[in-house]
């Protein structure tokens, strides 16, 4: 009954084969399937259609705010980004649940001295781009997620350059916690607002609106950006730092 | 709340032989109830709380008309019952509760195929096939032949008070049910050779065990095949003997298993070539197993010759008929008279018997409330021997029934002369006591049987048998299965490709066909 | 303008509110941040019972709608919520189950409880989202937030298992989102709306290829997230791995949220005939079937406790699954009902099994031995439950099996038949090898069961909570089972709007 | 079409390497690529030849490209990248116990 063990390696590379084979076999049906019903989808005829004509025809007056994605995103749709951001938030909440860790990375090595001077100079300037990506979501292409993940990068930068001790020096995770809590309640807040001066829930606020084009038009969909960039980058670093998060045991 | 209330009280039926049949059932169980009060020791209360909760659902087994509230209190009959059977051995609760739920499950398929077809409500129920389902479905619960396997391990194993609830009356349940559905007229072929077969081959057992309750366990299957016989006759007075030999066998039965717990209490043996002096120290027990016995026998003047009469005479009348129903009173007769002459003639020392009964000597005090119980049974059993149609006006008829008492007695002396030929020719058919009697010992000799075809016999490992065949068995091929399935993760993964193939092309997939 | 109907907002925005307070509870004693979470899960109850009190007459006669808008109530797509008989009967159950599961849980979790409720109420948001929504898109979103915010859940308690197990979670319910969402853009570039309504109205004008791949994809992603047979892998393990009354949680909660999400979709959005047309509602019947069978058998082996109530778990909604799909009247009654007493059930099973767990080295059944006298009278209740899963009398698991035979024999399906009959069968086959195993030891003479009965009376005291939380289920099993007929209106109006979308569909469209 | 064929080529390099590659992370950049295929696919199906759904001051636009898709996929996004963060995260943590990101080589997987 034993097998010699000298061909078991070749009965397993068969085995290897044929599983190989299978998932190829498998995966091309699957290919095959797809292509059959996805070749019969009618061509998309786009503004024609009832939805997308009517944001065209009167988001920009409904919500004053030039960016129609911003619109459908802050505006008609508000509340699937209010989850959204619950969602980052659970996420946040869920990924420090499982990676809690008493100790800190303590690591300040860093990169050369070079890299560390130029950074400083180059840091406010990524700062600000990530600002003017989150404040002007409603007039150009952007807008909270995008403007708080730059935001976030820079948090990633500092660590791989002036060593992953830096940041936590500067921004305590307790502070990015709030700076996360404060975003979504912002949002929410906004969307209590809506209920008690306009009726409904994430209503846009309409005596926040002033001339369309300016930075300040387009009611309540500037402060969403804001209150959403800065949740979406302090989650992502406190995610990043989480991850990079090491025990006394693990050498580092 | 209130609605369902109301359908309960509707669903019941107070009609034909169902009202007298409640009332025997509650006679039985108050007999059984006062023969527990020192039987059973520990728990006493939990015993009458489950005591009272099986006489409620008895009592709507037997009157209700609709098909739920019966299923609903059938099951908690059986549920009672089952806990009943803790005061002995959880091993039992175990094996009974499986045999008694796979029964229901049949039971319950059987019941809701006929509510399909029509029978919203029980009664008569004229289609053979799902006669034919019902009957298979009250198998398993009531014991008819090839599903009575059970039957003699479990009653024998149960405390005495317990026993005789179960073979007494609950295993009777079924048979008024079928009562109910089979057409009085027409009856069921069926059911007939059923009855026929286990009154022949539960009678060779019961003549063939040593131990008294393993004896009293067959005989009541035995005794069952009459009913089923009756039933499976058809015709008024079948229909009649059936029911008073439900009556007459519950009252026989409960005595005996309650006296057969005395006399275990009293010997500390169940083995029927152990007893000596029985009349001497427990004179009434003694008359009421006599008298029980006689009962089962069919001895002119006990409820078992007024029905078995009704039965035989329901018959085509015919040579072979006689013939037939002479040797199967016979086979009754020499099972109890067996019991009865170890009991209380052979080996016996009656020189001293008036000194020691009054004396009265005896290793298990006598209760009053189990000599109340023995004697209602007696009364019981001496009432439906004299007046078979005593009980109200259902039976009325049977007053201007010839029962041929002389003809009766003729049969019964015939029996006396064979069987005292054959008992002492043959030692008084002297058998050992077997081992233990156990559903683990018929699932080796099966298993055995089945190894047996292939090469020599195994021994196999009776204590965990049970175990092995109820779990094991079952979980090393569902193990199979399962590690069948599971293949690794990248497999796992595999099946959502897999799955999304056959959906998408599910249309062409669907012309193959 | 919509001020009426803010309840529906508020039973989604307040437990994402207590979530958030609750993540920065660290600094609260225990007892505030108990009495928050179970005050908080009694508010939502209390929001969801008062609906149904207040709207009794129009829940009655079956014209009960509730619907609110975000936003510019004139424009085509905006979000709305609505709420009919069928939202408002899982709304009210699945509160009502979570509530006792928050007051297991307060004394069941003794660490990181901030995180833990943050979560929890993050996941009953998800769930009352579901259930209101009319929107496909926010619905793909409160799903996809479900699988997220359970996951660390699952992981609790951050052993290699439970990683492992989150983990193939995460796997197959990024699989499912992933379709679903395929699945909702066709719908957009085929019809150029959201809402759920509109796509009823005009689901017949996409052409028959076009229909087959949308509702394959949406069959895809739900199949997935029920756990039916060939794709069921990750549920044994993900619910066997969490804490108990996360078990409770996902098992007897969450799959039948599932469930409804299934009835949604297929009945009131799709058209249950494009089912049949397609040939679709024979094969999934059928699947679901085999996938009820194959979990029975495989909870037969299942050497861990809540590894075989898991398995038992997919034998259920596989026999749920199969007979909604029958798509007669005395299914959909037979089907609601074992969708409730399942979710009791199951939650209590799996409550009891965590609280007597508690005390055994693992969970493998050899160590279970004579946990039935240990823990008497909870053991005891945990039998009541067992016997009322398999489907014994008096209990409401016997009733709605009763009416799923019933719906099964009446269609002539006597496959359906014997599957029910033979999973009860196994069932109690599997369930008994426990009972006996927890018996198994000589008893130790601590407390009688009359000293135990008679503790009983200190129910309210605070070191009882898990223990009378499990009575209190066993309780409910036994009464509604006494009393089935409580749920005959709310089932029946359920049904009816099963059976009539286009009430549905024309209030939504016109309001 | 062409942009059919691309989406089921990526989707179906995304599926083999979920099911097909051993390295949990390797599933991980499969399940995104999966995700990414279908927003490529949304995204350049709605593509109808105009502009950004953006309006530029003073200029009147006429012909746009449906926003709705874009910002469906903007939050679909969002959604991939947590549920991606909360995969590495476990993955970690699994690699803490086990050592080894092979999944054929982490014990009890299968079972």
């Amino acid at each position: 009954m034993e097998i010699p063990t000298e061909t078991q390696p070749e009965v397993e590379s068969l085995n290897k084969l044929m599983k190989k084979t299978l998932i190829s076999v498998v995966l091309a049906g699957v290919a095959f399937a797809l292509y059959q019903n996805f070749s019969l989808m009618p061509g998309y005829e786009g503004l024609n259609v009832g939805l997308s004509n009517y944001i065209i025809e009167s988001g920009l007056k409904d919500t004053g705010s030039l960016n129609l994605i911003t619109a459908v995103l802050y505006d008609y749709r508000a509340f699937d980004s209010l989850g959204e951001s619950t969602v980052i938030f659970g996420a946040v909440s869920g990924i420090v649940l499982i990676l809690s860790r008493k100790m800190l990375p303590v690591s300040s090595k860093g990169l050369s001295f070079i890299v560390k001077r130029t950074l400083g100079i180059m840091t406010p300037f990524i700062a600000l781009f990530g600002l003017y990506v989150i404040t002007h979501g409603h007039l150009t292409p952007g807008g909270g997620f995008q403007g708080g993940v730059i935001l976030a990068a820079i948090s990633i930068i500092f660590s791989i350059v002036y060593g992953s001790a830096f940041d936590y020096r500067r921004y305590s995770p307790q502070t990015k916690t709030a700076l996360e809590t404060g975003g979504a309640l912002t949002f929410l807040g906004l969307g209590l607002a809506g209920i008690f001066m306009e009726g409904a829930f994430l209503h846009n606020l309409g005596f926040l609106t002033a001339e369309t084009g300016t930075l300040i038009s387009a009611g309540s969909i500037p402060y969403i950006n804001i209150g959403v960039g800065f949740k979406v980058g302090a989650g992502l670093a406190i995610i990043f730092y989480s991850m990079i998060q090491k025990t006394f045991e693990e050498d580092f | 709340m209130a609605v369902i209330w109301q359908q309960f009280l509707v669903s019941f039926q107070f009609e034909s032989f169902f009202p007298l049949l409640a009332e025997v059932g509650v006679i039985l169980t108050l007999m059984t109830a006062l023969a527990a009060w020192n039987y059973i020791r520990e728990n006493k209360f939990w015993y009458y709380a489950l005591t009272l909760v099986y006489l409620l659902s008895t009592l709507v087994v037997v009157l209700t008309n609709d098909w739920f509230f019966f299923l609903f209190a059938w099951e908690m009959v059986t549920l009672a019952t089952t806990f009943m059977l803790a005061w002995s051995d959880w091993k039992l609760v175990r094996q009974y509760f499986v045999i008694q739920f796979s029964g229901s499950s049949i039971l319950l398929f059987g019941a809701l195929a006929a509510n399909a077809f029509g029978y919203t409500e029980i009664g008569v129920i004229d289609s053979v096939p799902l006669q034919f389902l019902l009957i298979m479905g009250i198998g398993m619960k009531s014991g008819l032949f090839l599903f009575h396997f059970w039957l003699p391990p479990i009653h024998s194993e149960a405390p005495a008070p317990v026993s005789a609830i179960l073979s007494g009356w609950v295993v009777k349940l079924g048979y008024i049910f079928l009562l109910k559905i089979i057409p009085m007229e027409t009856g069921n072929t069926f059911l007939f050779l059923l009855g026929l077969a286990m009154i022949i081959y539960a009678g060779w057992q019961a003549l063939r065990s040593a131990d008294l309750k393993i004896m009293l366990a067959y005989s009541t299957v035995s005794q069952l095949g009459f009913i089923a016989l009756a039933i499976g006759t058809g015709g008024q007075y079948a229909f009649y003997g059936a029911v008073l030999h439900i009556i007459a066998h519950g009252f026989a039965k409960t005595t005996l298993f309650i006296s057969s717990g005395i006399w275990q209490r009293e010997y500390g043996t169940r083995i029927i070539y152990d007893f000596k002096d029985a009349v001497s120290r427990r004179p009434i027990t003694s008359a009421a197993t006599i008298l029980s016995f006689a009962s089962l026998a069919a001895v002119v003047f006990t409820a078992g010759y007024n029905s078995k009469y009704l039965i035989k005479s329901a018959q085509t009348p015919g040579l072979l008929t006689t013939a037939v129903f002479f040797l199967l009173g016979l086979l009754s007769f020499l099972y109890a008279g067996r019991v009865l002459y170890w009991l209380f003639i052979k080996d016996q020392d009656y020189s001293t018997f008036f000194a020691d009964l009054k004396q009265g000597f005896n290793h298990y005090q006598i209760y009053t409330h189990d000599i109340l119980a023995l004697l209602t049974g007696m009364l019981g059993i001496i009432v439906v021997g004299f007046w078979p149609e005593m009980p109200g006006e259902i039976l009325s008829t049977l007053v201007e029934k010839d029962f041929h008492l002389l003809s009766g007695l003729r049969d019964i002396l015939i029996y006396l002369g064979i069987s005292a030929y054959l008992f002492y020719n043959n030692r008084g058919f002297k058998v050992e006591a077997r081992g233990n009697l156990s559903l683990e010992n018929y699932l080796q000799l099966f298993l055995n049987f089945l190894y047996g075809l292939s090469r020599k016999s195994v021994k196999f490992d009776t204590e965990k048998i049970f175990e092995t065949f109820f779990y094991n068995a079952i979980f090393n091929a569902s193990k199979k299965l399962h590690d069948f399935v599971y293949q690794d993760f990248t497999m796992q993964l595999l099946w959502i490709p897999i799955f999304m193939i056959v959906l998408l092309l599910w249309q062409q997939i669907y012309s193959y066909f | 303008m919509s001020w009426m109907n803010i309840e529906l907002i508020l039973l989604i925005v307040l437990p994402a509110g207590l979530a958030v307070i609750m993540y920065f509870s660290s600094a609260f004693n225990q007892r505030a941040r108990n009495s928050l979470a179970v005050v908080g899960a009694g508010v939502e109850l209390y929001l969801v019972f008062s609906l149904f009190i207040f709207n009794f007459e129009a829940v009655k006669n079956s014209d009960f709608f509730l619907q609110s808008t975000m936003g510019y109530s004139d424009s085509p797509f905006v979000i709305n919520f609505a709420m009919d008989n069928l939202s408002l009967l899982f709304s009210l159950i699945v509160t009502a189950v979570v509530f006792l599961i928050v007051i297991f849980s307060t004394q069941y979790i003794r660490d990181k409880e901030n995180r833990y409720f943050a979560l929890f109420f993050l996941v009953l948001a998800s769930i009352q989202g579901s259930i209101l929504t009319a929107d496909l898109f926010t619905l793909y979103l409160f799903i996809e937030a479900i699988t997220i915010f359970t996951t660390p859940l699952i992981s609790f308690n951050k052993t290699e298992k439970t990683t492992r197990a989150a983990m193939q979670y995460l796997f197959y319910g990024i699989t499912g989102g992933v379709f679903f969402f395929i699945s909702i853009i066709l719908i957009y570039f085929n019809l150029g709306t959201l809402k759920m309504a509109a796509v009823a109205e005009n689901f017949g004008l996409i052409s028959t290829p076009m229909q087959l791949t949308i509702i394959i994809f949406f069959l895809l992603a739900v199949l997935i997230k029920l756990g039916i047979f060939p794709i069921h892998f990750w549920l044994p393990r993900a619910h066997s791995a969490c804490p108990a009354p996360i078990s409770a949680l996902l098992s007897g909660v969450l799959l039948k949220v599932y469930l409804y999400i299934f009835m949604r979709l297929f009945w009131t959005m799709i058209a249950f005939d494009f089912l049949v047309e397609l040939h679709l509602s024979a094969f999934v019947l059928d699947l679901a079937l085999v996938s009820s069978l194959i979990g029975h058998v495989f909870a037969l082996q299942a050497d861990e406790l809540k590894k075989m109530l898991a398995y038992s778990s997919i034998g259920h909604i596989g026999m749920i699954l199969a007979v909604l799909m029958l798509n007669t009247e005395a299914a959909f009654y037979g089907g609601l009902l074992h969708i409730i007493a399942h979710m009791l059930m199951k939650s209590g099973l799996f409550l009891s099994s965590g609280y007597l767990l508690r005390t055994t080295l693992s969970h493998h059944i050899d160590d279970l031995k004579g946990i039935g006298h240990k823990n008497r009278l909870v053991f005891i209740s945990f039998i009541i439950i067992c016997l009322g899963t398999i489907g014994m009398p008096p209990l409401i698991g016997f009733v709605s099996k009763w009416f799923v035979l019933l719906a099964f024999l009446e269609a002539r399906h006597y496959f359906g038949a014997f599957v029910v009959g033979a999973g009860s069968i196994i069932a109690l086959i599997y369930y008994l090898r426990y009972i006996s195993q927890a018996y198994e030891t000589v008893k130790t003479e601590s407390k009688t069961l009359r000293e135990e009965l008679i503790s009983l009376k200190a129910f309210f005291k605070s070191t009882n909570i898990m223990k009378n939380v499990i009575y209190l289920f066993t309780l409910l099993i036994i009464f509604f089972g006494l009393s089935y007929k409580i749920f005959e209106m709310p089932i029946n109006t359920a049904i009816f709007e099963l059976l009539n979308p286009q009430k549905y569909i024309e209030l939504v469209l016109g309001g | 079409m062409f942009t059919n064929l691309v989406f089921i080529i990526l989707f179906m390099i995304g599926f083999y390497a979920l099911v097909m590659k051993t390295n949990l992370i390797k599933n991980v950049i499969g399940l995104n690529l999966m995700e990414a295929a279908v927003f490529f696919w949304v995204i350049s199906f709605s593509d109808i030849g105009g502009e950004v759904a953006i309006h530029k001051m003073g200029e009147e636009m006429t012909k746009f490209n449906d926003p709705v898709p874009q910002a469906l996929t903007l939050t679909g996004i969002v959604i991939g990248a947590s549920t991606a963060a909360l995969l590495l995260t476990l993955i970690i943590e699994l690699n803490k116990f086990s050592g080894t990101i092979d999944r054929e080589k982490i014990e009890g997987l299968n079972d």
